[in-house]
């Protein structure tokens, strides 16, 4: 694999884009309740703002902003996020995922309301922080870009 | 008959799509190749789901203020977006899993060609 | 609370530790290992304890997020999925004590993090299936099942990622059949719950959708059960796959598909629709036919022993399709007892093929010979029980579920059955004493070093006690179990017999 | 060999079109899955999240409201999915190498 050394366009274009990428990503996170959006198309964005940093500055500088070795403990906490919203669920009284039983407010529909956000949290952090691990991992081990 | 051509050609054209996927999955000699005729399968998959979904007439499944919730048949079908969300992540893991295991092979090797891959794989020993 | 809560237990334990191994060992790497096992053995408790809270007949329903089963998705504990989940995981509990030493002979102290939480989420994979009552998240626990084990498949021999990627390709080729016929019986019907769309069905009758449904639903079934023209990805998986997998997907692996299909053809389109209605129960009788006697013949030409025991496997599994292709009590009885049976022998075959393994470096069948049985005299004894129940000698179990099948062909007046039932008892003869007899007769080609040294004291090396305990455990199981097996029957498989078959006395 | 894929091929189109031509028309709000009742008699689920998702969970989103809460259980699944597929990709390819890889 060959690459230019240092191209400022790319360089400094990707930079500056990847901030509001990420932005974006938090945006149909947290917009999921209200547009097409949600924590898995969030976390796909918030995946490729990492990943458009290491193809532009190289791995790297990448690894600076996002070690790889994150990769696989943050995916297992953001699924454990989602679980542990259903398990507070359960011992609070309630079914698995029955988000009713939350302690957020006191009207159901708003304690699953809060619920949904909750989990949705969880797999935007799961999804991208395993997308992002499995990009590292496909790279390990090639030729130094 | 023409109404029933109408309803039905975007299934068939899907069912297409399904046929190529398997034909590449099947008879391309090349692993890569392979993976991708596993995404056009699957994306064929998603998009009959999909297509199963829609209402003349209808809107995207978010709630429109203007037309309230009264009727049902104003909004297209939710469930097949839903489930395809769910398919669409089975099919990126396998995807990667697939790439995975193309890399070890390749590692170990040094060919993706089928036919070639055996034939290194006989003169192996173990 | 408890008790209203248990059935959706055993998944979530396995996903629960499932999550936890990859964070706990950030820090402690030697966890993983004993998180896993104390997950099995309380998930093998829960299961088996399952099994008399329903034995009275009423299922155990379980609402995820309180939303009644149309709507939602709901968890079923019924006879059926009690005894298969005790089944799966008491199998997995034993395997899982003998697989820590040859994990940490197959793989390097960095992998065998991921390894374990792997098995763990293959194991919830496995629980969710068999528990689910909806036919979606039964797709995505089946996903998450093969997808774990083309993992742990691909860290094998020097050839398993080819392996892994065949399964792969075969793996997912089922997972979209069966999806596809997800989808067909949505269009038809509009709803994805078993037993709505067993009510719906009632009503509908076969329609075109229906019939192809059903038709792709046992493709994908086929596929992950290798059942016999679907079997291709199944020897090299098993041959090449470390010790550890293929020990576990050998006795658990094929009896999901198993499990999918009689669950999909006696409980969702039932009985009439199988056999008058579309004919697929014959289909599937003569396709396991022809497994029988496919697998036995192939596993005769193999000389690598983990090669034939997963022909075996294909033959087997024939017995089990046999079964359920009958169509009847004796028949899905059989069926079920062999699910049980099968699970016993297998584990104990690919034990003892990893002790061999372990202590001397192969497993050929060519290459063993009465020194092997010199030095290990306990894992030649528990290769011989487990190769008599193969065959199907009394009182050990594999004749017992051969007596219920051979019944079953007998009441459907099917003698070609009957007799590719006996051709095949013969031919697993052949193919195990052909190892028994290089173990028990064939004189070492070279005279031991011990004699040469004049010290007989080298002669013994058994495997350690972690591995040879899971071994003869299994070994004795084949024959308590034999012994005991009218109880089950009576007790057990009677119970889970769908309405229509039941009414059978043997 | 390349024959008997073909056929294959051509036989899975054949079931494909032949189970089409008993579906409902693409579109079709009155088909089987779209009314407020299964033929059985029992509730339709879609329309039920159409109808209610509002109601009972203040989101206006019905897919998000499908995906987090009346499947709530499915989703967890697909989130163990993906996070399956990244530990697969950990356990094959990060550097400590399998026995069998040269270095």
């Amino acid at each position: 694999m060959t690459r230019n050394e240092d191209n400022p366009i790319i360089t400094l274009i990707s930079s500056m884009v990847a901030p509001f990428i990420m932005l974006f990503g938090l945006y149909v996170i947290f917009h999921g309740h209200y547009s097409p959006g949600g924590g898995f198309q969030g976390g796909t964005l918030l995946a490729a703002s990492i990943i458009l940093l290491r193809l532009a500055l190289g791995s790297e500088l990448g690894k600076k902003q996002f070690p790889s070795r994150w990769g696989t403990p943050l995916g297992s906490l953001g699924v454990l996020i989602y679980f542990g919203t259903g398990l507070a669920a359960l011992l609070l009284g309630g079914t698995f995922l029955n988000y009713a039983f939350l302690p957020f407010s006191p009207q159901a529909s708003h304690n699953r309301y809060w619920g949904i956000l909750s989990i949705e949290i969880g797999v935007g952090l799961a999804v991208m922080a395993v997308l992002v691990a499995i990009y590292d991992d496909l790279l390990e081990g090639e030729p130094r870009a | 008959m023409p109404e029933f051509l109408v309803g039905h050609f975007f299934y068939w054209f899907v069912f297409l799509l399904m046929a190529i996927g398997l034909f590449g999955i099947v008879l391309k000699r090349n692993l890569i190749k392979k993976v991708i005729g596993m995404s056009i399968f699957q994306v064929a998959i998603i998009l009959f789901f999909v297509a199963s979904a829609s209402k003349w007439g209808g809107t995207v499944p978010v709630l429109d203020p203007k037309l309230g919730v009264s009727d049902a048949s104003r909004y297209i079908n939710p469930l097949p977006h839903c489930l395809m969300l769910t398919a669409i992540v089975v099919s990126v893991a396998t995807s990667g899993v697939a790439f995975a295991l193309i890399i070890s092979i390749w590692r170990r090797y040094k060919t993706l060609d089928e036919p070639e891959l055996l034939a290194r794989m006989k003169n192996d020993p173990d | 609370m408890i008790p209203t809560n248990a059935p959706a237990l055993t998944p979530l334990l396995f996903l629960f530790t499932g999550l936890l191994i990859p964070l706990a060992a950030f820090k402690f790497r030697r966890l993983a290992y004993w998180l896993a096992l104390s997950a099995t053995a309380a998930a093998s408790a829960v299961a088996l304890s399952n099994i008399f809270r329903v034995l009275d007949g009423r299922a155990i329903h379980y609402r995820f997020g309180g939303w009644p089963p149309p709507i939602g998705i709901e968890y079923v504990l019924d006879p059926l999925s009690a005894f298969v989940t005790s089944v799966i995981n008491v199998i997995a509990l034993i395997v899982l004590i003998h697989a820590r030493r040859t994990v940490e002979a197959d793989l390097p102290q960095g992998k065998r993090v991921p390894y374990y939480a792997l098995v763990m989420l293959m194991m919830s994979g496995f629980n969710g299936i068999v528990m689910t009552g909806d036919f979606f998240n039964l797709y995505v626990f089946l996903e998450i099942c093969s997808l774990a084990l083309y993992g742990l498949v691909a860290v094998g021999d020097r050839k398993s990622p080819v392996a892994a990627f065949r399964y792969l390709v075969l793996g997912m080729i089922g997972g979209c059949f069966y999806l596809l016929g997800v989808g067909f019986l949505y269009m038809s019907s509009g709803s994805l719950n078993m037993a709505d769309l067993k009510a719906i069905l009632l009503v509908l009758g076969p329609r075109p959708g229906v019939i192809v449904a059903l038709a792709f639903m046992l493709l994908g079934f086929g596929l992950k059960m290798a059942l016999f023209p679907l079997h291709g990805w199944l020897p090299d998986a098993y041959t090449y796959a470390p010790t550890a997998t293929s020990s576990l997907m050998a006795p658990i692996g094929t009896k999901i598909g198993a499990y999918g299909l009689i669950r999909v053809l006696f409980f969702v389109f039932g009985l009439q629709f199988i056999t008058q209605t579309v004919p697929v129960a014959t289909v599937i009788a003569w396709l396991s036919a022809a497994a029988i006697l496919y697998g036995s013949i192939q596993a005769m030409a193999q000389d690598e022993m983990k090669r034939m025991l997963a022909f075996s496997s294909v033959a087997q599994v024939g017995y089990i399709g046999l079964g359920i292709g009958l169509a009847n009590a004796w028949g899905l009885v059989g069926a079920l007892l062999h699910v049980l049976n099968h699970g016993l022998m297998k584990a104990c075959l690919f034990l003892v093929a990893g002790n061999f393994r372990m202590k001397l470096g192969h497993s050929r069948i060519s290459r063993l010979d009465q020194e092997a049985r010199r030095r290990m005299p306990w894992t030649t004894a528990a290769f011989t029980l487990a190769a008599l129940s193969m065959i199907g000698l009394p009182p050990t179990v594999g004749f017992f579920s051969k007596w219920y099948l051979a019944w079953g062909s007998i009441r459907n007046g099917s003698w070609v059955f009957l007799a590719v039932i006996l051709v095949s008892s013969l031919l697993n003869a052949v193919y195990f004493f052909r190892v028994v007899e290089r173990l028990y007769l064939k004189p070492a080609d070279r005279p031991p070093e011990a004699e040469k040294s004049g010290a007989a004291a080298r002669v013994r090396s058994e495997v350690g006690a972690s591995m040879l305990v899971p071994t003869l455990v299994l070994a004795a199981a084949l024959l308590v179990v034999g012994l005991l097996n009218a109880f089950i029957v009576k007790g057990v498989l009677l119970k889970i017999l769908p309405p229509g078959l039941a009414g059978m006395n043997p | 060999m390349k024959v008997v894929s073909y056929l294959l091929l051509a036989l899975f189109c054949g079931l494909l079109i032949y189970a089409s031509t008993g579906f409902p028309n693409r579109g079709d709000a009155q088909a089987v899955f779209n009314r407020a009742t299964s033929p059985a008699g029992t509730p339709n689920a879609p329309t039920h999240y159409i109808l209610k998702s509002k109601e009972e969970m203040y989101t206006d989103n019905m897919v998000t409201t499908i995906l987090a809460d009346y499947r709530g259980y499915d989703t967890l699944g697909e989130e163990t999915v993906i996070l399956t597929a990244g530990l697969i990709c950990f356990l094959l390819l990060r550097k400590e190498r399998n026995r069998h890889d040269p270095e």
